[in-house]
């Protein structure tokens, strides 16, 4: 059972990935301007443009292209980025700790958020505090990350300046580092002046991200709490003599975090697909940042490689999210 | 207070809303089966559950008693009469397939309410949990203790159900239409069961349902209410021979009984109808919450 | 639990009010702009540059929120950008619900094969960071108002598709439809007549808030400077470039950033009211 | 008296999405276990059995709503066991179908009005206003409700929509797929007592589906008892109840519970 779901998840995800790879090749195939003509000097001949696109393959049909491309791809090489004149993957692969711990960073700070609202919510279920957690709630829900990041920038950047708007690191710091993770490094290597420098700098584009997240959240995950509360094995845990506190922790949310659990899953992709523009926003140096970058430089080979890692990355959490639940959820795991 | 479970002039309604009981009073005595019977919106459920203290949140009780055990309920500070309801009374829910946690060993189900609530230790909890599934006739009760509800049957959890209703020696059990959700030839078995269980225990039982058979099967003694309010109180006995209100014998007769083709299926009159809202309206008259 | 619901009820009634009374005080100015604003919204005069609003010290008269570095009207700029931001508001999120509610309704009510090729494409448009795959969609089409409507269809079809999917079958396993089926009905005019109406709330409420979310992704796009041809007045332009002065002149990016923010608020909140409001079934 | 209804061996099995292999079809599930019977016009059948008998399954398969994977029905002598949708639609006319829970087979966006003149509107019939207020006379509910939405009526009411809907169609056949189980004894006795009105008036066969052996014991001329897909016993009603011939039937018999103290129900034993 279990092993025939991860099968089955594992063929539809390599599909959803090939398509994503057609889609991206095709696209960016269509683009009017000449990549090549861009990245020479003034004055350069016709035939340096042939040989440059011989180089980089353009010369040939897209379906050519396509093959010799996934060939590479699947050899680990993902072209060289025209702009960089460096191998795309160590690009790539350099941005990314920046973007996937901010990301982390969001999706924590909505949990515990969202969980805190949503508990909260239950806990006073029926009462004004109910309605205004409901209120909260929808507003910050139906203001993206990008507005919230603006508002953020605004309040702790400006009015009240607690916290860094622009940036990753001090500058000061960046030769400190050996890895790309700082803040899993700042953590390891008990660098507390490090680690606050990091966080004052990653809070804000993080919460931005996190805003509308925990909103869903917490609404998502009250709903469900709320019905679960209905059901009768909560009321029977209550004849038992068991405080309310007890019931919603021990009965209710178990049950109740399961749907939610799947939601998380796709918001958390959303969640990192917005680091693109709160990157930008924020010009902090992540996969999102470059991304911009490459787009309006016209590095095709870069472009392509960074949508396909975004890809990866979505699928990979949905598959981890699908298998989470999967076992968590006993009617799959003792089926 | 000689009644086990007193209910004097219970009175409850939505929060700022309609009433749903109205003066109910009512005795159970140790060791008694009375039956709640009535049509949906009668507050049969309503009773049960005011005295499990598990009203709705929007339901309030607005005046009245409920002596158990020889306590007024609701003077009680809440946490105070949780505890209280948790070591003397329990519940025999309806639905079998949704009153156990899905995500909960049964084992565990059944021995919480002990281990945490009473103080036992897990070893006597888990020894008493497994007499009782011996007790309740569920087979290979080792392995069921170890089993998630999904991998049981409706009827199966109903038995887990009823023996975890059991497991305190509650004095007092109150039973929601408990066989509602179970095929008839099920049902015989689970009603059988509860009976048998109640009378070894010696448990005062209270019993709601909206079916007449079942009533006629398991209990001693009934209330019939409309509209929230007690039309009838009698013994079963002089119920089926003659019931006293013309509600109640609309009732019977609207019951179908396939050994006699003839009875059954009458509507209930409307002039019956009429006048048992008229005293519904009648009790609303005397009642100062307006 | 009345009680909450009485407080949430009344909340409704003034919610519905309040985005109702901006999206139409916004329409108003966007439809008169060129009658009533104040300045020509593209009039740069570097003598009257960062001039504060109206309540501060050395604010001019006429300029009532105030001029940017290059001494262009906030107020008129603001006026004259949600001409554009509506435009692309009502026509990208009109054509994504057809769009998107037809491939739904069809996946999520007729199934089989139809079913699976739309719920795989939808897989791998969930797969693209819909921000990154819009600035893409740009540098392909070029800047202009057409491509901006166009990014915006292309990503965001999947949003309606995967409610109203989902909603659809939700619905389809209704006896009402088994009901219309044994009256001998056909199934395209089952899905048309029992399923579409009951759908139609769902796609209401995702029609203004999809309304909100183009009207976000234009400014996401003028803000990295994709939108519109570089000095129209978008909201998101101005955004962008309050960024960089924030320090001098706040007003250039706070004002703008308010607008932004009341009308993607408004937009979400219009369909839910309208929906608790005129939707005969109460859930 | 000619036979509405005539079904031989017929099977059915659903593909069991839980033991599907990774590539290819689903193995089924035996559902019907090969039923023949035949139901005359003007026959109110009884068909009952506890759950997963697979009553309401073939309640479906005799209107068409789900198709055999074996055997044979036939409509008034037409093989309908494998007609397409289509040439389907025309017959569709003459068998009508009542729900269970009125809530969800009622469309909650419609009118009543709406709701009963659906159907007619489909099939071509003229006078369709008045023949909307005629069903509405019929099953005693004002002619003002057709302005009215369901979640407007009681449960009592919806069903009575329910068979207005169905008997507005003037078909030859009706299923009533459970429709009493969730309504009160007194709205019960009143729909039943309706349905055997109607019967009796407008000439209806009728396929009365439940799990309450009692109420079939009131209004059918006929009862099947069905057990794991299987008929045990099929026989007319007075029969089969002065002397139930199957061991499930008795079974099922014993069990139910009489409003009758005196019944004998050895509690104690077992």
């Amino acid at each position: 059972m279990l092993l025939r779901r991860i099968l089955t998840r594992l063929l539809t995800t390599l599909v959803t990935l090939l398509g994503v790879s057609v889609v991206v090749f095709v696209v960016i195939r269509v683009v009017p301007g000449n990549p090549i003509a861009m990245m020479l000097p003034p004055g350069a001949t016709q035939a340096d443009i042939d040989r440059l696109n011989a180089l980089y393959g353009f010369d040939r049909s897209i379906a050519e292209q396509y093959v010799i491309w996934l060939g590479g791809v699947l050899q680990g090489d993902f072209g060289t980025s025209i702009q960089a004149r460096q191998p795309v993957l160590r690009l790539v692969l350099n941005r990314l700790p920046a973007t996937l711990e901010l990301s982390i960073m969001a999706l924590v700070i909505a949990v515990v958020l969202g969980g805190f609202l949503a508990l909260t919510g239950t806990r006073l279920r029926g009462s004004r505090g109910e309605g205004a957690i409901d209120v909260t709630n929808g507003m910050a829900l139906s203001v993206p990350d990008f507005l919230w990041g603006l508002v953020l920038i605004l309040v702790f950047g400006v009015l009240w300046p607690v916290f860094h708007i622009s940036g990753r690191v001090s500058p000061q710091y960046i030769q400190e580092f050996t890895t790309n993770f700082f803040l899993f490094e700042s953590v390891l290597r008990l660098r507390l002046d490090l680690w606050l420098d990091l966080v004052s700098h990653m809070l804000m584009p993080a919460l931005a991200l996190a805003i509308p997240l925990a909103a869903i959240i917490g609404q998502l995950l009250k709903q469900s709490l709320k019905e679960t509360m209905h059901l009768d094995y909560v009321t029977l845990a209550r004849t038992k003599g068991y405080r309310e506190n007890h019931v919603i922790l021990r009965e209710a949310l178990p049950n109740a975090v399961l749907p939610t659990l799947t939601l998380i899953g796709v918001q958390f992709t959303f969640l990192i697909g917005g680091t693109v523009i709160i990157e930008r926003l924020f010009s902090y140096e992540g996969l999102g940042n470059m991304a911009i970058d490459a787009v309006i430089n016209r590095d095709l080979p870069l472009i392509q490689g960074i949508v396909i890692l975004f890809a990866v990355l979505f699928t990979a959490i949905n598959l981890i999210v699908d298998l989470l639940y999967a076992v968590l959820n006993p009617r799959l795991r003792h089926a | 207070m000689s009644a086990f479970l007193s209910i004097r002039n219970l009175s409850a309604a939505i929060r700022g809303g309609p009433r749903l009981l109205r003066a109910v009073s009512l005795d159970v005595e140790v060791g008694e089966v009375r039956g709640l019977v009535g049509e949906s919106g009668a507050g049969k459920s309503m009773i049960g559950k005011a005295v499990l203290g598990i009203l709705p949140r929007a339901v309030e009780v607005v005046a009245g008693e409920i002596w158990l055990d020889g306590v007024d309920l609701l003077r009680l500070r809440p946490a105070e009469r949780r505890r209280r309801i948790g070591a003397t009374a329990a519940l025999i829910p309806q639905d079998p397939l949704t009153a156990l946690n899905p995500s909960r060993r049964i084992g565990r189900q059944i021995t919480d309410r002990l281990v945490d609530i009473l103080g036992w230790r897990r070893g006597a909890a888990e020894a008493r949990a497994l007499e009782l599934l011996n007790e309740v006739r569920v087979p290979e009760p080792e392995r069921v203790m170890r089993a998630y509800p999904h991998e049981l049957s409706g009827g199966m959890r109903q038995r887990v159900l009823i023996a975890s209703a059991f497991a305190a020696e509650p004095k007092l059990i109150v039973a929601d239409e408990p066989t509602t959700a179970l095929d008839v030839t099920v049902q015989k078995q689970i009603l059988r069961l509860i009976a048998q269980m109640q009378a070894r225990h010696g448990t005062a039982l209270l019993f709601v349902t909206h079916d007449l058979g079942v009533v006629s099967k398991v209990c001693g003694s009934l209330s019939v209410l409309y509209g929230g309010l007690v039309v009838e109180e009698t013994s079963v006995r002089d119920f089926f021979r003659a019931p006293a209100h013309p509600y109640s014998a609309a009732l019977l007769a609207a019951t179908p009984k396939y050994t006699d083709p003839a009875a059954g299926l009458n509507p209930v009159p409307a002039a019956v109808i009429d006048a048992v809202r008229a005293e519904v309206a009648a009790a609303d008259r005397n009642w100062p919450h307006g | 639990m009345l009680d909450a619901r009485g407080l949430v009820r009344r909340r409704l009634g003034l919610r519905l009010w309040l985005s109702g009374g901006w999206l139409l005080l916004l329409l108003f100015a966007a439809l008169l702009a060129p009658w009533i604003a104040p300045h020509n919204p593209l009039e740069q005069d570097l003598f009257t540059s960062r001039l504060p609003p109206f309540w501060m010290p050395g604010a001019e008269p006429g300029y009532w929120l105030g001029t940017d570095s290059l001494g262009r009207d906030v107020l008129s700029r603001i006026m004259h950008g949600a001409r554009i931001a509506l435009i692309v508001a009502f026509i990208a999120g009109t054509a994504t619900m057809l769009i998107g509610a037809t491939l739904g309704l069809i996946a999520g009510y007729y199934r089989g094969w139809a079913d699976i090729v739309i719920s795989r494409l939808i897989d791998i448009w969930m797969a693209f960071p819909p921000v990154l795959f819009a600035i893409l969609l740009i540098a392909v089409m070029g800047p202009g108002l057409t491509s901006v409507i166009v990014a915006i269809i292309v990503i965001d079809w999947t949003r309606f598709a995967r409610v109203v999917r989902a909603e659809a079958m939700t619905q389809g396993a209704m006896d009402y439809v088994a009901s219309a089926r044994v009256a001998g009905q056909r199934r395209l005019g089952t899905m048309l007549t029992e399923i579409l109406p009951n759908v139609l709330p769902t796609i209401g409420v995702l029609l203004t808030l999809e309304m909100g979310i183009a009207v976000i992704v234009e400014a996401i796009l003028s803000f990295v400077n994709l939108s519109i041809s570089t000095d129209a007045p978008t909201w998101g332009g101005m955004i962008a470039e309050g960024r960089l002065a924030i320090h001098q002149a706040w007003w250039v990016l706070v004002f703008p950033l308010i607008t932004l923010f009341l009308t993607v608020l408004s937009f979400s909140q219009l369909g839910e009211g309208l929906k608790d409001r005129y939707d005969p079934v109460l859930r | 008296m000619a036979d509405l209804y005539t079904v031989s061996d017929l099977r059915l099995g659903l593909p069991d999405m839980t033991r599907k292999p990774l590539f290819g079809a689903a193995p089924r599930i035996g559902i019907l276990h090969g039923l023949s019977f035949s139901v005359p016009k003007g026959e109110v059948l009884g068909i009952v059995g506890g759950s997963g008998s697979g009553k309401s399954t073939l309640g479906r398969v005799l209107v068409r709503l789900l198709e055999p994977t074996g055997g044979r029905v036939l409509f008034d002598g037409q093989d309908i066991s494998h007609l397409p949708e289509d040439r389907l639609r025309p017959l569709r006319r003459r068998f009508q179908m009542i729900f269970q829970d009125p809530m969800s087979s009622l469309n909650p966006r419609r009118r009543i009005g709406g709701i009963i003149a659906a159907p007619l509107q489909l099939h071509g019939f003229d006078r369709i206003s008045a023949r909307v207020d005629e069903a509405l006379d019929h099953v005693g509910l004002p002619r003002a409700f057709r302005h009215r939405f369901p979640h407007e009526l009681s449960g009592g009411q919806r069903q009575r929509v329910g068979i207005a809907r169905a008997i507005a169609m003037r078909p030859d056949f009706i299923l009533a797929d459970e429709i009493v189980s969730g309504l009160d004894v007194s709205s019960q006795a009143q729909v039943l007592a309706l349905l055997a009105e109607l019967v009796r008036d407008l000439g209806l066969t009728l396929a009365f589906i439940s799990h309450d052996l009692s109420v079939v014991r009131r209004l059918c001329t006929s009862t099947m008892v069905l057990h794991q897909g299987r008929i045990v016993e099929h026989r007319p009603t007075d029969a089969l109840f002065a002397a139930p011939e199957a061991d499930y039937t008795r079974e099922l018999l014993d069990a139910i519970p009489l409003p009758d103290p005196d019944q004998r129900w050895d509690l104690a034993a077992g």
